[in-house]
């Protein structure tokens, strides 16, 4: 799937009608063939923008005003960002006056090792679900497969899932690039650094790596689209994965199927509630 | 300084690595979840000390850790009362093997912060307790820049000990430092080879790394210009990409910036020092309320200035080390070698 | 599949990781969340109708199962607590209308959760008792004190490890 | 720096005989904060409370934990005790060691005492992190509003009326009156509807605390409770009742005639009408929907005939405000169309009707001057077959639950008919036959002797026409056999529903309603007047199925209420409710999802300090928050905390040992 030319077109057309002040595509490495995140305001630069497999990162991240400074943006999305964004939509971190959504249906991309990436063969949906101009041909909502990592793990002893989870938060240097790589972390302040509240645990320790991903990962319960820029980010090479995998199955199977943003105005699992949820784990 | 080689071959550097590892608490690189970190071995197979793969984290954590308990206290009727931290992991004497030449020097740079206003005696003591074996670099990383910095990266003595991978299989082990030539002399390494025609050779396997560099810079020049250069708009331009991660300063050999917190339980508490990143939005947030860098190109324009021009000034050195660790970690691929290559080629411009 | 929680007759084995273990007459410590209209009312019954029960459990009143962060038990777990018990009113009684549906979905999540990354599932657990239930309390009770006493002490992740 | 007080209680026996109460005195010392610990016998008792004070003003106490009985007993007291001393009484916490220890753990006095220092601990830990709170007071407009003018809504309206509260009474038809308004006699007693009704309704329109707005809806209601601020619809009348005269001349004289829902359609009224003579207020409107004038523009008789002058084609719907305190919903009840029952021939046969219809027809002043016909031919009936439970307690057809009335209404219309057609005979199908209440059994035994009423226990099957009659085939389940009665006429008892308008009523007032429709109370044994919204109260049939003397009973219960409500000035209220913190709200509006009493609404802040740019947040409303929390556990940003309850104080809490 290379989708540059039409990207380019697009972008040129909506600065000379002056519908936005940023654009945020990909552009090609300067020393391999992997791509970057592109976000600029010069028209000049437009003949920088590529789309293919492995235009990967998830570009909704650019979206929080720290970057775009809740001006006017066009971006490229996939099927999972386009769920992201779905998502920071219905909770008004963006206005959609103020996005040009310009949505691909996504054949999957790339991971280091050239492969297609875990999250896009088990995807549902790469379709956008939100968008004004869409690009390729929409495949439609597919299957919901539970995680191949998860599974393994879970066939795994006790103590050994304890161990190789000990390891994870041992390797954690709590840089907290997971969570800034995350569209849909976007809290003025992240409550794990709130250093005022008697919640924080500042410590680099395991125990504060486990506590500070654990409650990450059950703020994303029911919102994670499974982009993974975060796994993308982590400088330790952590299968954060797993933690969000973990809870979108339980999720997807106890509560309705529900999965994150792929209806619009739908606020994910933890804000609503069904009387049929199951009861049976209460004593 | 005597320059002390010894001239063996991989079994021959095997042994003398067993022999570390025996004899001493030795690091390594590791590899772990698809990156290689120094960790503690016990065993030669654990560890790759000749991998030619750059390590994620530089060997910072070694000396300056990811997180340290600074002291303990305890609460009681009759007040607060402090307590030292008994016994410091990493004081031990220790080997490391397999550094990187640019990890080595990070330490020479970061010396200088340790013993200036406050002597951190804890660093101390765990410099001068440890040997770094460096294993020297036949080929240029994509994003290294280590030879166009502010140091001589052939005859460094950053490093104790360091590996010279020859042509047809010949491993030189020169000893740099006092440090390192004990470490030879005690080894039971044999047949010392005459220095001069190794260092012939040496010079030539030089001559091919240095030329097999991507990335060079003027950086006489670049630190002159960027003295001038704060109020640089192209700070907003080339930090626009990135998304303020802090990967970078965590990864960073060189980076030292860290935070405080106290954990406690029941009426017993510890307090720790971890590491913090001037990227992190809310780093210079004051009690006030005021924050003089909350939008990201001020971060990036300390980020830069710190390391090429701040630094410098106070102890003479440059606090970047040209590894091109932060590159390659960064989701982004923001380098510091292209922001600062930047913004002083077009501020050239402008003037 | 769980790993069988094997009890030495001298020893108790800590389920997380087997090499620790604990003297036979070891007593855990449970943390109690109590809702305050139902559960917290019911406690209260069991004791003014004198029921014993375990003296493991220290209670905390919120004024509704709603109101339990996750982080509550992840922070307790990581004290000194070697297990915890949540409770709340029937389903349709809450006090709050709704606030114990919202709480069951985020209980449930996170116990699996927690169970995946290697604390066994009995470690935290979740009841409904009414204002009326003072002997369904401290059955409860019973039963998780129990529960955990077999789990034996919780290591991992403990801040005093650090 | 905190300073905290820590009182350990004996309670008598209670807990010292199980707890070592000194040594967990001696361990609360061991506590940094912790300024003085002391025991003693009764601390609830006056010196108890009298050392607490003390000690708070030589120790210059920051806060206080008193560790006995469970805070529900005692809080109060000992809160009272810390306000007396100057301290704020919210800085108190109450470590629960006798319903949580000692009287749960007798039997093992060391492990007790362990349990009871934790929970000490736990207490002053949290008191540390306690903050000064205040009673929050809001204002109250003192106006109920009442929404339905049947005999719920009158005898609330007027009890709260008769307290000088103003009351606005709204009554969607022309005329109060409801449903007991149509209907003859009244059991168990038999006393005539109308005659206990009407001077009620006259009461209601000459109080002069009560503002009668008929012909009218309420469309808006915003606020919270005390401050509520309604809309209301009066729909055009096309009569100035200011100075009609209720002469009814145009009645009269006006040539279109239309079926009267107020007799079940059985006769007609015109487009010009007063739904029945004892109307109130007894003046005619113009029924839009008919009026030739209206409709064609041609006609315009009554305003002929009229000396006054006060009809007035031109008249529109007019849209009025009220400023209220509280809401009672007396909406009443409608019935259920029995056309599923096709085997019974409902719609084809003429001659099967409902109760209500039946009830008109034996009323004095309704469309057949009280004498029971049937629709088919006039005739009068002689053999009457009632069934019950048409709908009631019929999954299939129906509804689930019983309405309750049927068996005495059904009773009463046996009586009824026996009194009217002295010759004629009542059989009446019934499943069981529920006659609680007082004189009720009596009432049904009244029918079944004294009128001979033949009670037939079974379903029916089926009714088919033979000749002019109706054949009724059913099961008579005590002789277990097939039985058919010829009948003249079937009187259908139709199952009580909500009012279709019910549930859109009950989203526009912001309160909660069942499956079937009817509004939902706050609890069902404990709060039965309440709804969940605070100030908005259920009177009758709104809430479930009632006879006459339960809804009286209710609707008093809720003027009792709005009494209670009005009572003070401004509305004390608890001030541990939740607040957020504008500089961590990424105004993801989620809290505004999960909060159970939309106590939870955004408002625009600027940016940073002095910028145009505005960003939303989520803002609480003190008067609406009941402090459950759901916010503040969501709240991924923490932006939100509980005051009493504050994510620190719990925290505190978990490590304190």
């Amino acid at each position: 799937m290379d989708y540059s030319n039409q990207i380019r077109e697009i972008a040129s057309r909506l600065f000379t009608d002056n519908k936005i002040d940023y654009f945020v595509g990909y552009k090609q490495n300067s020393f391999d063939d992997s791509q970057v995140p592109f976000l600029f305001t010069d028209p000049a630069k437009i003949s920088n923008l590529v789309f293919t497999e492995k235009s990967v990162f998830n570009l909704t991240n650019y979206l929080k005003p720290d970057h775009t400074k809740r001006k006017r943006v066009g971006l490229v999305v996939k099927g999972c960002d386009s769920r992201a964004l779905n998502l920071m939509l219905t909770e008004s971190q963006v206005k959609r006056e103020n996005v040009y959504i310009i949505g691909i249906c996504c054949e999957g991309v790339l991971n280091e090792k050239g492969e297609k990436a875990q999250n896009c063969v088990e995807c549902v949906m790469s379709d956008p679900v939100v968008y004004d101009e869409i690009l390729g041909t929409p495949s439609g909502k597919k299957g919901y497969t539970i995680n191949a990592d998860i599974k393994e793990l879970a066939d795994k002893s006790l103590t050994e899932r304890a161990d190789y989870f000990e390891d994870i938060f041992n390797n954690c240097i709590r840089c907290n690039a997971c969570r800034h790589s995350c569209p849909l972390c976007y809290c003025a302040k992240c409550c794990i650094d709130q250093e005022t509240s008697t919640l924080y645990h500042g410590a680099n320790t395991s125990s504060g790596a486990m506590h500070a991903l654990m409650t990450w990962s059950l703020h994303l319960a029911g919102r994670c689209v499974d982009c993974r820029n975060c796994e993308k980010a982590c400088p330790s090479h952590l299968p954060l994965h797993l933690l969000h995998k973990q809870n979108e199955s339980v999720i997807y199977e106890n509560f309705q199927q529900h999965l994150a943003g792929m209806e619009k105005d739908d606020r994910g699992a933890f804000y609503k509630y069904s009387l049929s949820d199951p009861d049976d784990f209460i004593l | 300084m005597n320059v002390f080689i010894v001239e063996t071959d991989k079994a021959g550097l095997q042994k003398f690595y067993e022999e570390i590892i025996g004899k001493f608490e030795t690091y390594a690189p590791v590899e772990k979840f698809g990156k290689y970190d120094y960790k503690r071995v016990l065993k030669l197979n654990e560890c790759e000390p000749d991998s030619p793969i750059e390590t994620t984290m530089s060997v910072k954590p070694l000396f300056f850790p990811k997180t340290a308990k600074i002291m303990k206290f305890l609460e009681s009727s009759s007040g607060t009362t402090l307590s030292e931290i008994e016994e410091d992991p990493l004081s031990g004497k220790r080997v490391i093997l397999g550094v990187k030449h640019c990890d080595a020097r990070s330490l020479q740079v970061l010396d200088h912060v340790y013993k200036w206003d406050y002597i951190d005696t804890d660093y101390q003591n765990r410099r001068e307790n440890t040997v770094i074996v460096s294993s020297r670099c036949n080929k240029a990383g994509s994003q290294c820049f280590c030879t166009s910095l502010d140091y001589d990266v052939e005859n460094s003595d950053a490093h104790d000990v360091r590996i010279i991978y020859g042509l047809d299989g010949k491993i030189y082990i020169q000893a740099v430092t006092e440090k390192g030539i004990t470490l030879l002399q005690t080894s039971n390494l044999t047949n010392t080879a005459s220095a001069s025609n190794a260092t012939e050779e040496i010079k030539k396997l030089y001559q091919s790394f240095e030329s097999s560099f991507r990335l060079r810079m003027n950086y006489a020049e670049i630190n002159a210009k960027l003295q001038n250069l704060y109020d640089s708009p192209e700070f907003d331009i080339v930090s626009s990409n990135c998304i303020s991660c802090n990967t970078c300063a965590f990864i960073c050999p060189t980076c030292h910036c860290f935070k405080i917190s106290d954990e406690k339980i029941k009426d017993t508490g510890v307090r720790y020092k971890s590491y913090d990143s001037c990227n992190n939005g809310y780093f210079t947030l004051m009690a006030g309320g005021h924050n003089p860098r909350p939008v990201k190109y001020r971060r990036w324009r300390q980020r830069a200035m710190h390391k090429f021009v701040y630094y410098q000034d106070r102890f003479g050195v440059n606090l970047c080390v040209g590894c091109g660790k932060c590159a390659i970690s960064c989701p982004v691929n923001i380098s510091i070698f292209d922001v600062v290559n930047q913004v002083s080629k077009n501020a050239g411009l402008q003037n | 599949m769980e790993t069988e929680v094997k009890e030495a007759q001298s020893k108790i084995v800590s389920a997380e990781n087997p090499d620790l273990t604990a003297p036979a007459d070891w007593q855990p410590v449970i943390m109690g969340i109590l809702c305050n209209w139902c559960s917290y009312a019911g406690s209260d019954l069991t004791g003014t109708s004198r029921i014993q029960y375990p003296p493991n459990i220290r209670i905390i009143r919120v004024p509704c199962s709603s109101r339990v962060d996750p982080w509550f038990i992840i922070k307790s777990l990581q004290s000194t607590a070697d297990g915890v018990l949540i409770s709340g009113c029937h389903p349709g009684d809450c006090h709050y209308i709704s606030g114990n549906y919202y709480a069951r979905r985020r209980f449930l999540v996170t116990k699996k959760l927690l169970n995946f990354v290697g604390y066994h599932e009995n470690r935290v657990q979740f009841s409904w008792v009414s204002a009326a239930e003072g002997p369904k309390f401290a059955k409860v009770v019973a039963k998780v004190t129990d529960d955990i006493k077999k789990l034996g002490p919780l290591h991992r992740y403990k801040k005093e490890n650090f | 720096m905190a300073r905290v007080g820590v009182f350990v209680c004996f309670c008598g026996a209670n807990i010292a005989d199980f707890v070592d109460v000194p040594a967990v005195v001696q361990e609360a010392k061991k506590i940094k904060e912790v300024k003085v610990a002391v025991e003693y016998k009764y601390m609830c008792s006056d010196p108890g409370q009298g050392m607490i004070r003390d000690a708070i003003v030589q120790n210059r106490l920051t806060s206080v934990v008193v560790a006995a009985c469970s805070p529900r007993m005692h809080e109060k007291t000992f809160r009272k005790a810390l306000l007396d001393a100057g301290l704020n009484p919210y800085m108190l916490e109450i470590a629960n060691i006798r319903e949580h220890s000692s009287w749960v753990h007798q039997k093992d006095k060391k492990a007790a005492t362990e349990k009871a220092s934790d929970l000490v601990r736990m207490a002053v830990a949290k008191s540390i992190a306690n903050e000064q709170l205040h009673e929050i007071s809001v204002p109250v407009t003192k106006r109920a509003l009442v929404i339905g003018g049947g005999i719920a809504g009158i005898q609330a309206a007027l009890d709260i009326a008769d307290a000088h509260i103003p009351v606005t009474l709204v009554e969607k038809s022309p005329s109060i009156g409801g449903r007991m308004a149509q209907l003859d006699e009244t059991f168990p007693t038999l006393d005539c509807s109308q005659c206990i009704l009407t001077p009620k309704m006259v009461d209601v329109a000459s109080h002069p605390y009560i503002e009668l707005i008929p012909y009218s809806e309420v469309i808006e209601l915003d606020g919270y409770v005390g401050n509520y601020k309604a809309k209301i619809k009066k729909k055009a009348s096309y009569v100035d009742f200011s100075s009609c005269t209720g002469c009814g001349a145009c009645t009269q004289k006006c040539p279109v005639k239309v079926p009267n829902e107020f007799n079940m359609n059985i006769d007609k009224r015109k487009a010009i009408y007063t739904p029945f003579p004892q109307a109130v207020p007894n003046k005619p409107v113009i029924d839009a929907e008919h009026c030739t004038m209206l409709l064609k523009g041609k006609c315009g008789i009554c305003a002929k005939f009229c000396e006054k002058g006060s009809i007035n084609f031109k008249m529109v719907d007019e849209v009025i405000e009220r400023e209220i305190g509280a809401v009672v919903i007396a909406t009443g009840y409608d019935l259920w169309d029995p056309k599923p029952y096709e085997e019974y021939g409902v719609g084809r046969y003429k001659d099967i009707i409902t109760s209500l219809e039946f009830e008109r027809m034996v009323s004095a002043s309704g469309p057949t001057n009280g004498v029971p016909v049937r629709p088919s031919d006039g005739k009068v009936p002689k053999n009457v077959v009632f069934i019950k439970c048409i709908g009631s307690r019929d999954e299939a057809k129906g509804i689930e639950y019983c309405s309750k009335i049927c068996c005495m209404y059904t009773a009463k219309h046996a009586i009824l008919l026996h009194h009217k057609v002295h010759d004629s005979h009542a059989y009446i199908f019934y499943m069981d036959i529920r006659a609680a209440g007082k004189g009720y059994e009596e009432f049904v035994k009244r029918a079944q002797v004294e009128t001979a009423a033949t009670y037939l226990r079974g379903r029916v099957s089926k009714i088919y026409k033979k000749g002019d009659k109706l054949m009724v085939r059913g099961e008579d389940a005590q002789i277990g056999q097939v039985v058919e009665v010829e009948s003249d006429l079937v009187v259908l008892a139709t199952a009580v529903i909500a009012p279709k308008d019910n549930p859109a009523l009950a989203r526009l007032l912001g309160v909660s309603y069942d499956k079937y429709g009817y509004m939902s109370e706050a609890h069902p044994k404990l709060r039965p007047v309440e709804t969940a919204k605070a100030g908005i109260f259920l009177a009758g049939c709104t809430q479930a199925p009632k006879d006459i003397p339960d809804t009286v009973a209710q609707a008093s219960a809720c003027a009792a209420k709005v009494c209670g409500l009005f009572a003070g000035d401004t509305l004390k209220k608890d001030p541990m409710i939740s607040t957020i913190n504008n500089e961590f709200c990424s105004g993801c509006q989620n809290c505004v999802k999960v909060c159970p009493y939309q106590a939870i609404v955004t408002e625009e802040i600027p940016l940073g300090h002095g910028s145009k740019e505005l960003r939303t947040v989520a803002k609480i409303n003190e008067g609406v928050c009941q402090g459950c929390g759901s916010c503040v556990a969501i709240c991924r940003s923490m932006a939100i905390s509980l005051a009493g309850f504050t994510d620190p104080q719990i925290i505190n809490e978990i490590v304190a040992i």
